[in-house]
């Protein structure tokens, strides 16, 4: 198959918006923590792209999507972007290699948020390549690149197991390694900029067209399909959370967009898998689901701090399960549950748990290592300055 | 009359107010100042040698209040603003002639 | 006609750009207001766009293109979306379907500015799918669905009677039902925070490129058309209604950005059908004429808070008429009144003035009808500490 | 070639991209100059493009693209765009045109920062006139109208000359004719909103992609490499500037930016020809180099006042010598220096010359004569309270 | 001389800028606040039972004055920034013992 | 003890800092305010007769000190806030009666 302009108009511009999301992450949390770390946050986002950047070139796309070693790794073929061309089979190799870029840059971004307050950038930025290249990377290869779980069938359009489980996971295992955050449950941290928290939800729901969209890797009907369910489902997601959280007080407008990622992140590994009328359910349910989780982790006292575990751990695992269940052969080619093939959803269930434990004890691991050599946290009195101050030297005015 | 200015955490508004409200210490105003103590602020350590020296978020209360509520509206407010931990604040007490509502006539 | 790569690469991406303009309308409009209701008009817009995706995908696309009841409303044969497939002609149906979705969630957005700072959150709920089944859906059945405007010839090339005379005309009925905000006209209601206005008029801008050109629904020469005189006019009206605030004081950026706004929506009608220099004409009166129903509207005291009738109203009506004067054969078709053909400006007109009436009518009885079943008003003191606290248990620092 | 739907498609949103840089510009600077001249940077930003935008489809298209005169100017064949028509060689005239417009709208508003919080509004845009006709027209038929440098066989694929060196030299030129800021050097005139410089340094990243990759004119190949390169840059180029100032103190948000922006700028007119590991070099070095002339700058006690003659002057003048070095004939269809093409490195080397003398020559020359006819900048009371008010009437709160 | 500090409503600032221009009276520092008043701020009936008490913004006015113009100026205030609503705000004055000219030799 | 006051200009916060602490003054509260001085503020002549008088941002810095403190402080704050320019800004000194420490009990 030649190169289709169409297709590769479609997939430049979608890396475009995928490229966003990343900032718009920044933007999303800064909103939430206080205004000492609103600059950091937003800051972590762009060493996230940018380190993932270098590191997807050199090595993460080959880890990634190199000949299949074993079922677990890609090999070194495509070392330093080796044979990765302008041509390529619809849309250029090359064209494919940077959109993942763009997915890999993202996720690392969503991670930084169970640290949010306390990370030394340099231990970060240390962090931040080992993660993407030992944990990112291989649920990468597992999903989209020939592993194990591409050949067992499993399903994950667009990566609700690759991104958000092993964001959403990862956060959590990160989140226990540095511990909470000084005073958490003592005194209220409340989100203190919520227009950029907005502003950054507005950039995220934008850029989840493309993601999921684009990843049909090409402008046709299944592509349509996925823009179509993800709006729903984002829709969904946001009026059961809000309405949720109105039972128990105010309808605060942090809990609409927290409940449209949530149907952001839900909807995402079966975008390309289920139909819009699912897509209501599925965003509808993540919103309670992710909700319920948000106060479990309250309860339970964790200072998982901005509830990456909450949205997109367990947003992703049910949307890998909900795949299993709606997925319809009409849209994807493949059916699950309800339309009589419950081996979809076993085979659903073992990938998002094997990534989920997968993503917890690889970060859990690295964590403690970039701790024991150079410490993740800074010190109290740099963390009650705030990381705006210590770690970058700027300071948000007022 | 006093007026009574605290300067805290700005993380302890929320527990400070709830205290003072629950000693019926309604009526206040609020800013967002940034300060520095007696301990210079906050000294961070920067490759091995650099001093930073700098200001940092607090919250500032006033409550303008007759004399005899000052003792313990102070009180209230050490108690609820304190964690013991160097930058927990700082409260003044400063004297005001005189009060005038402006919806009432005095 | 098969699916087209190109035309569905543009339409996909055009559906994400105007979807991005209902947070830039939340934005534009929330640094219009008093702090108090900044996040509050941001979040009216996010739960306009969340509620219409839900109405649009059950119901609203139907009513809308379902096939044609007396000219007035569309059939239920696209009932949760029934019938309506990856396939079509030269775009998949799905896709247009939710392109016109993006459409009815941002025209509910902008009718939010006429209650800014006073409506209940939950009557806004009610009342807004309402509007969107009782105004927009039939306005765009009209226009575009085979409907009684459509078979008279009126021409709307992107919605600026659907879209613009429905949502300016209709905010001003509900700000006569809801009443004025206390105190206006006695204290100052200033714009408190520019910034964030001149950034969601960015992204109106930015978005109203794939609204205009979009609406060509092939990636042609017609869409290259529309999204050069889009940006003439938005410019052209930019200078105008600076130029003339300069007169009267001082050049504001609020001027500058209304300026360009107005000119956007005037030419949002024509913008098949008008040619570049055509466009500077109209983007540059529809400055002079929206400033002025601006000076109108407060001389007369009428607190239309955010002056969506003077922008949309007046400039969709502008629009329409300059539609029936300026359209030329060569670019969309159908020649105007300088072309020698009178009879398209009467159509114009009367389609302009009967989608005003509608408008302004069946939002007067909704609002009526909501107000007394449910009060459309915060009370009094929900009111004086601003919609941010009262209604969403929120503020934004300082 | 008839007009092609992808590609079509491509420019149309490209165009859009690219746009919104203007205004990402005017939130870029308007975070890094004080708070009492924040509106006016970001309206600065839109009065650029408002008058450029008009400019081009009446004078400012045909001086760039007319029929050649002399390698210097473009003749008068299509003012008013006369002869512009919606067909075209694989993307419709009109659409080639519109995308140039986005170009040369950005490119005033770069220019803005030289002389932020001190410039007449009215001289402003006296001079951006002047401007865009006298200086960034005739670069632009010099490279890509068939002008000189073009027969000369300069490379410059998407504007590092015509864009960039052009706005740099000149803000340099405009900054000495205009003067210091009061109290420049005396006291601190630091960031005050690093947030927004974020996020509109953010909308340049996302933007750049378009203006970048869109300059190839297709969907193809072509336009991936340009896409690859110009964010690998963009990351290099971020790493290296936040190293190099973590060495002399803390590693700032807004180095990390003006890093991406460097890399940006000088992999601009090497995207079309150079490949993904050049490109790593060319960022990164380009991060140390412009960070190297801004401290030169402030060393010099010159008030360049937000540096766009450090990043875009120096870093365009980079690019241009790189894409002299680093061009390979496998992707743009010329050699550079290192393949053995010494001749182009000169060829470079003349031209980004020529054009950087030209630019602040030229620059110097219009604003001594805005000066002495109608005053460049505002009183001393007029800087004092800020421009913001004293040019808008507008402040933003607290 | 004394200070005279007043909390207005944020939407009332135009209206006595201009009124106590209109009497001569300039020099003043304005800042943003939050406060709440003697009827704990204010109370917003939620649910038939919650109560929610919380703060809301006002603008703080301070203006150093010699003694015989306190009255005037309180006066001024008092007519400018009035509504009869609720939260119309508060004046304080206070003394001030000494002020010095930054540009000026005193 | 005293409080002494400073409104400055924003941007010689940063000088005013570093004199006050070269000399030992360590403990300050930073809030940003608007102000208008004598001079009506500033006058910008628009159109020939238009004035506008309008409030412009300034840094407020308090230090409650001993009262043997208040003139170098003073001096400290006019030497290093100096422009000789308009809007220079003004000190003022207040009474204080007394200073608790949050953290510390007194
Ligand atoms: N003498 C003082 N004058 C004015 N403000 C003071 C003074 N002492 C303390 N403050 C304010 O109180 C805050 C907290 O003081 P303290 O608890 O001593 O701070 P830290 O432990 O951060 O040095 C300071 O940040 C400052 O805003
Ligand atoms: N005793 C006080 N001490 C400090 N500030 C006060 C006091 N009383 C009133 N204020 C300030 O004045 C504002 C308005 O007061 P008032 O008119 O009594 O308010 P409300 O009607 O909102 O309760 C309050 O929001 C608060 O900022
Ligand atoms: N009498 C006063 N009461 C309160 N604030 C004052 C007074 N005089 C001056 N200020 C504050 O000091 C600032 C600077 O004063 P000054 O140098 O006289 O200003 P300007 O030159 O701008 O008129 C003012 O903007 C105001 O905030």
């Amino acid at each position: 198959m030649p190169i289709s302009a169409g297709d590769t108009a479609f997939i430049i511009i979608c890396t475009a918006l995928v490229m966003l999301m990343t900032p718009g992450v920044g933007l999303f949390y800064g909103g939430m923590v206080r205004r000492k770390n609103l600059i950091s946050m937003i800051a972590m986002s762009f060493v996230s792209f940018a380190i993932v950047s270098i590191q997807w070139v050199t090595v993460g796309y080959t880890l990634s999507f190199g000949s299949d070693i074993a079922g677990f790794i890609g090999g070194l073929d495509h070392l330093f972007l080796n044979g990765v061309g302008m041509d390529g089979d619809g849309i250029p190799d090359m064209l494919f290699m940077v959109f993942q870029l763009a997915f890999a840059g993202v996720t690392l971004a969503i991670l930084t948020s169970g640290v949010a307050g306390r990370i030394k950038l340099s231990s970060f930025m240390v962090l931040g390549v080992l993660w993407t290249t030992l944990v990112y990377d291989p649920l990468a290869h597992w999903a989209w690149g020939g592993g194990w779980a591409h050949s067992l069938g499993a399903l994950d359009f667009a990566g609700g197991t690759v991104v958000h489980i092993s964001s959403g996971f990862g956060a959590l295992a990160l989140a226990l390694v540095i511990g909470n955050r000084v005073g958490f449950g003592k005194y209220s941290m409340e989100a203190e900029n919520v227009p950029i928290t907005l502003l950054g939800g507005a950039m995220l729901w934008f850029g989840w067209f493309a993601f999921n969209a684009g990843s049909a890797l090409a402008a046709d009907g299944l592509a349509v399909n996925a823009l179509v369910v993800t709006n729903i489902s984002a829709a969904s997601g946001a009026i059961t959370w809000m309405l949720a959280s109105w039972i128990k007080g105010k309808p605060s407008s942090l809990g609409l967009i927290s409940g449209a990622v949530a149907g952001l992140v839900a909807i995402t590994p079966g975008s390309g898998f289920v139909g819009p009328m699912a897509a209501i359910f599925i965003g509808g349910s993540a919103g309670l689901l992710c909700y319920s989780a948000l106060l479990f982790r309250v309860r339970k006292g964790l200072d998982e701090s901005l509830d990456a575990w909450a949205v997109h751990g367990v947003g992703g695992f049910w949307g890998a399960i909900a795949t299993g269940i709606f997925a319809t052969a009409a849209i994807g080619g493949v059916n699950g549950l309800l339309y009589g093939n419950p081996g979809q959803f076993v085979i659903q269930l073992v990938d998002a748990s094997v990534a989920a434990i997968y993503a917890f004890g690889m970060t859990y691991i690295l964590a403690k290592l970039v701790d024991k050599i150079m410490g993740l946290r800074v010190t109290e009195e740099e963390e009650y300055v705030g990381l705006d101050i210590s770690q970058h030297g700027e300071s948000t005015i007022a | 009359m006093k007026q009574v200015t605290a300067i805290i955490r700005p993380e302890k508004l929320e527990e400070v107010k709830t205290a003072l409200e629950d000693r019926g210490y309604f009526p206040m105003t609020i800013s967002e100042v940034k300060g520095r103590g007696a301990q210079k602020g906050i000294c961070i350590q920067y490759r091995g040698s650099q001093i930073k020296v700098d200001t940092i978020p607090k919250v500032e209360i006033y409550m303008v209040v007759n004399d005899e509520d000052v003792r313990p509206i102070t009180d209230t407010i050490r108690k609820s603003a304190r964690t013991g931990k160097f930058g927990d604040g700082k409260i003044f007490v400063s004297p005001i002639e005189e009060v005038i509502g402006i919806r009432t006539d005095e």
